[in-house]
């Protein structure tokens, strides 16, 4: 008896799908005119549609500038790295010829990514245009500075640690006085970077989960402003499925448009801050300019809206969608 | 077609709108359905076409069970049934013909059909000059009968009409019942509750009366 | 006629509006019912609310923090004001006596703010042990380095304007060597801190927005969602201020709460960044902290929220619901 | 109580609905309006309850001229007039004791009396046992009368009954309609729109007939 309902049940079943096995394209048609008709309901309503965009816009925009202007630091600090050097100094009495080949020895190390020579001339130039002494270093009869090698590690050996052992390394060296290590810039640096990453982080986060509330917010209100029609609908044989097309493909498309209107937001912003960008490195005395928008960040703004948007009405849809029953 | 056994039907309120209910209407039958405000017509169309489930008894319709039919089953025996809503169900965001429409679009039918369907049915109902206005901007009858053309739109094998004429004049009332049973002629079961009492008598089909739940007189002679 | 009928006009509005003026404790009483009634709408439907409270909270902890943040770095760079000094060299001849008269002299000035005498002996103390050339100059008989006067102008000159202006005074001084200005962290810092202002403008009024599209957004789709009530309550003789009531209040609700879950989100943050903040000023010798959040950001919060909330609604309310007239 | 001088209505498509309507209902009279579905009988009610407005003629309620009256005025115009309409229009999110309510809140009246004139208008119609309930848990007549429990609370000056029978069985479409006629006997004036031929002929009131938006037979000779 109940083997024989199962296979009925399990015909019927078949019955039922079996149009939609036969007809693939008809199948795919549906799809696409959902697809377009969600669309066409916001092109209908274009201000309320644009404003639900635009809010996932501004959210979708915040963390991905943010994370730009992260990655521009970035490379900015690149131009800083110098300053993680160490200063070797010589030894009074190493000759010129005996220095270089020192610097030599020293530049084909594998933890050392760059060297350069300071000679004592070079020094005592340097140090008496930027530290305002020069006067006073006029009035020496003999250049009182030893030349200098300034190490800069491998990026892999910058590391606290790393960059230590090194500077032990060259200590042991007799042509060397003393190495000093500048670690203060990697330190602070580091520290920066650490706020920076931390709170983008978390405003990275916090605006995801907003894209999530707006869209699932949006659709939930949609779902009940339309409770009639999905009612009906279900009233005259319309599966789950059938009812929450629509839906989805509304979220996937407030996703899609938020995310184009982030990249239009993006770039206004770099464009606007381009110029005290160029100020600012302008007083570094640096060739810094801000990267312009690379294309792969409209790549993955749209790829994170429509994610974020499915899931934001995926999510919406799961919660109301089967509570909308006819009685 | 249909068949009820001992159905009982108790509101999640602990009201029993109906008691103890038996009866079977034969593939193809036709019957009225009376019985005063509240006696429990409304529930009993809502049992067969599975919008409130029973709480005691089994429903049988054609041939299958569907007293503990899965959810998601149901979506496919409501494509069966054409039913005409007391409170018409219409989508008043949309045209008269995508009113229509609305079932075939479900049941995924082809464009080309669906145009030619949705116009015989409006044909059928004096409404063709309506196709393309909105719900809200016609008469009460004439809501009415777009929910008629509705539920016969996609040729079911039971309608079901829940006071089709509540909102229409007599002469209009008599079209409308005729029109039923020109669907009766061509095969389609056709289940009516109305409480018009006078219409009632002017036709020659069975009829189930209703009295608080409990039925007074049945089909099974006619059956 | 045309008189009589706006006599008669004039009174049938009159007395359309007496019971109003008549009985003002019940027009009060029927508004903090609706008032409590948008509330308890919100607490029956608690997910949907805190979503858009929770979007709102967002937005506005977002420009907060970033205000709060630009407030401490204004603090900490002023504990760098210090830099913006000049450093003033004087002739290698001027006795210590002459010297101190000089900056006794110097000091009274209206434009300096203080003045630091570094004798010779401390230049070359702290030249040594900051420079890495200490060996170097342990290697000269005599003492190369000059006195310096470190003039730290008022606050209203560091202007570069004014502080060029002091340099030049202090330069015709007979006793001075040089005058050195040092601008560039001056320079630096207002260049950073315009890209922040500018970056922060920017994000506040993105969000304002966004908090005003979320708000409108909303209510628009509430009023959407209530379209039969709001035509139902027309029909049976409510006043559009009658119909408007519930949204307005839904609005400031939602501003409200919303800026109750930035403060919330505010304080959060501050406690996840106080460590990193810590760490960096221990790097800098600073014994700067960042400072404990005012009450009064509470009461802005607060105040902005229901305003955005308020304004929100109204425009959504105005372009919304006129729309909805029975048909 | 209601003048209509040489009214029309076209409506915005084109079509008019109402043509060239004149008539004069007494105050404390009651009369009703009958005709084919899509007649007009539902458009001059709504121009009456200033619902839609006339495209031409003028209208005059109470002595008052309200063809031409400010927007903002006609709230206070439909505090006038008890509307039952055809579609019922309940909130379905509120109770039936809070449907009822409503134009008492509207007209911002003390708790204590709405209480009391709620409760009074439930007993008549027989819901006072459904005053907790949702309307959507209510049979099509019930809901009906809780419209009409909604139109009657506030005493209005004028009630305008839109198809008030057309979901109720014949006993308690007469029992409706003798309150009605209870209502008129206290000053109310009373215009009922249906097209239960029965119930009129039964009944002994002016009738005024509409065809295709014309009037056929007026009620003058009763005024
Ligand atoms: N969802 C529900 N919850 C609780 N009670 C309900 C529900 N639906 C209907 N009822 C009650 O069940 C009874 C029967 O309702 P039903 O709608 O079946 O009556 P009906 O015969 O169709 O009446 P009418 O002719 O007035 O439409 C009524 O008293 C009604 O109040
Ligand atoms: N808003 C509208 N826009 C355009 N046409 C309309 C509108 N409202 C009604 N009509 C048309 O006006 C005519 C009269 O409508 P009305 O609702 O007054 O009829 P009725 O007499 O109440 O009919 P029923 O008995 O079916 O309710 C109908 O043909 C209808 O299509
Ligand atoms: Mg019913
Ligand atoms: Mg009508």
């Amino acid at each position: 008896m109940g083997k024989r309902r199962n296979q009925r049940v399990a015909r019927s079943r078949l019955q039922d799908w079996l149009p939609r096995l036969q007809h693939p394209r008809i199948y795919l048609q549906r799809h696409a005119q959902v697809a377009l008709d969600s669309l066409g309901r916001m092109y209908r309503n274009p201000l309320p549609s644009l404003m639900t965009a635009a809010v996932i816009g501004i959210a979708l925009a915040l963390p991905s500038s943010l994370y730009l202007l992260l990655d521009n630091l970035h490379r900015m600090s690149g131009s800083w790295d110098g300053q993680a050097s160490l200063s070797v100094f010589l030894k009074e009495k190493v000759p010129a010829a005996q220095r270089d080949a020192l610097a030599g020895r020293i530049r084909a190390w594998e933890e050392v990514a760059s060297l350069q020579v300071i000679t004592p001339e070079q020094a005592l130039d340097e140090f008496s245009t930027h530290s305002g002494f020069s006067t006073a270093l006029e009035a020496l009869d003999e250049n009182p500075l030893p030349a200098v090698l300034v190490v800069v590690p491998q990026t892999a050996h910058t590391g606290p640690a790393a960059a230590e052992a090194l500077q032990k390394k060259i200590k042991l060296l007799p042509e060397v006085e003393l190495a000093q290590l500048d670690l203060a810039w990697v330190q602070r640096l580091n520290a920066m970077i650490e706020i920076a990453r931390r709170g983008i982080l978390l405003i990275s986060a916090l605006l995801a989960l907003a894209v999530l509330l707006v869209i699932g917010n949006t659709i939930r209100l949609e779902i009940q402003n339309r409770h009639d029609e999905i009612v009906v609908t279900k009233l005259i044989g319309a599966t789950n499925p059938f009812v929450r097309r629509p839906f989805l493909y509304s979220g996937l498309w407030y996703g899609l448009l938020g995310a184009l209107l982030a990249w239009l937001l993006v770039s206004a912003g770099f464009w606007l801050l381009a110029e005290p960008v160029a100020a600012l490195a302008g007083l570094y005395q640096s060739d810094f300019t801000l990267q312009t928008l690379p294309l792969v960040t409209l790549g993955v703004l749209l790829a994170c809206g429509t994610l974020l948007g499915l899931l934001g009405s995926w999510l919406a849809v799961g919660r109301h969608l089967s509570a909308i029953e006819p009685s | 077609m249909i068949r009820f056994t001992n159905v009982s039907k108790r509101y999640p309120g602990g009201f029993e709108a109906l008691t103890n209910i038996s009866f079977h209407m034969e593939k193809g039958a036709m019957a009225f359905l009376t019985g005063h405000s509240g006696a429990g017509k409304s529930t009993l169309l809502k049992l067969i076409a599975l919008i409130e489930r029973c709480t005691r008894g089994q429903i049988f319709l054609d041939g299958e069970n569907v007293s503990d039919i899965h959810r998601r089953r149901i979506p496919y025996i409501r494509r069966k049934i054409g039913f005409i809503f007391q409170d018409h169900h219409l989508l008043y965001d949309r045209t008269v013909y995508d009113n229509v429409a609305l079932p075939l679009v479900i049941a995924g039918y082809r464009h080309q059909d669906i145009g030619r369907r949705v116009r015989a049915a409006l044909d059928k109902l004096g409404l063709l000059s309506k196709e393309r206005m909105y719900p809200i901007t016609l008469s009460g009858g004439e809501q009415q009968r777009v929910g008629i053309a509705r539920a016969v739109v996609n040729k079911p094998m039971l309608l079901l009409a829940d006071e089709p004429t509540g909102n229409l004049d007599p002469d209009l009332s008599r079209e409308i019942m005729q029109l039923f049973g020109l669907f009766n002629e061509v095969g389609v079961s056709v289940l009516i509750a109305t409480h018009d009492v006078e219409l009632i008598h002017s036709m020659d089909y069975p009829v189930l009366a209703l009295d608080h739940g409990r039925l007074a007189a049945t089909a099974e002679d006619y059956a």
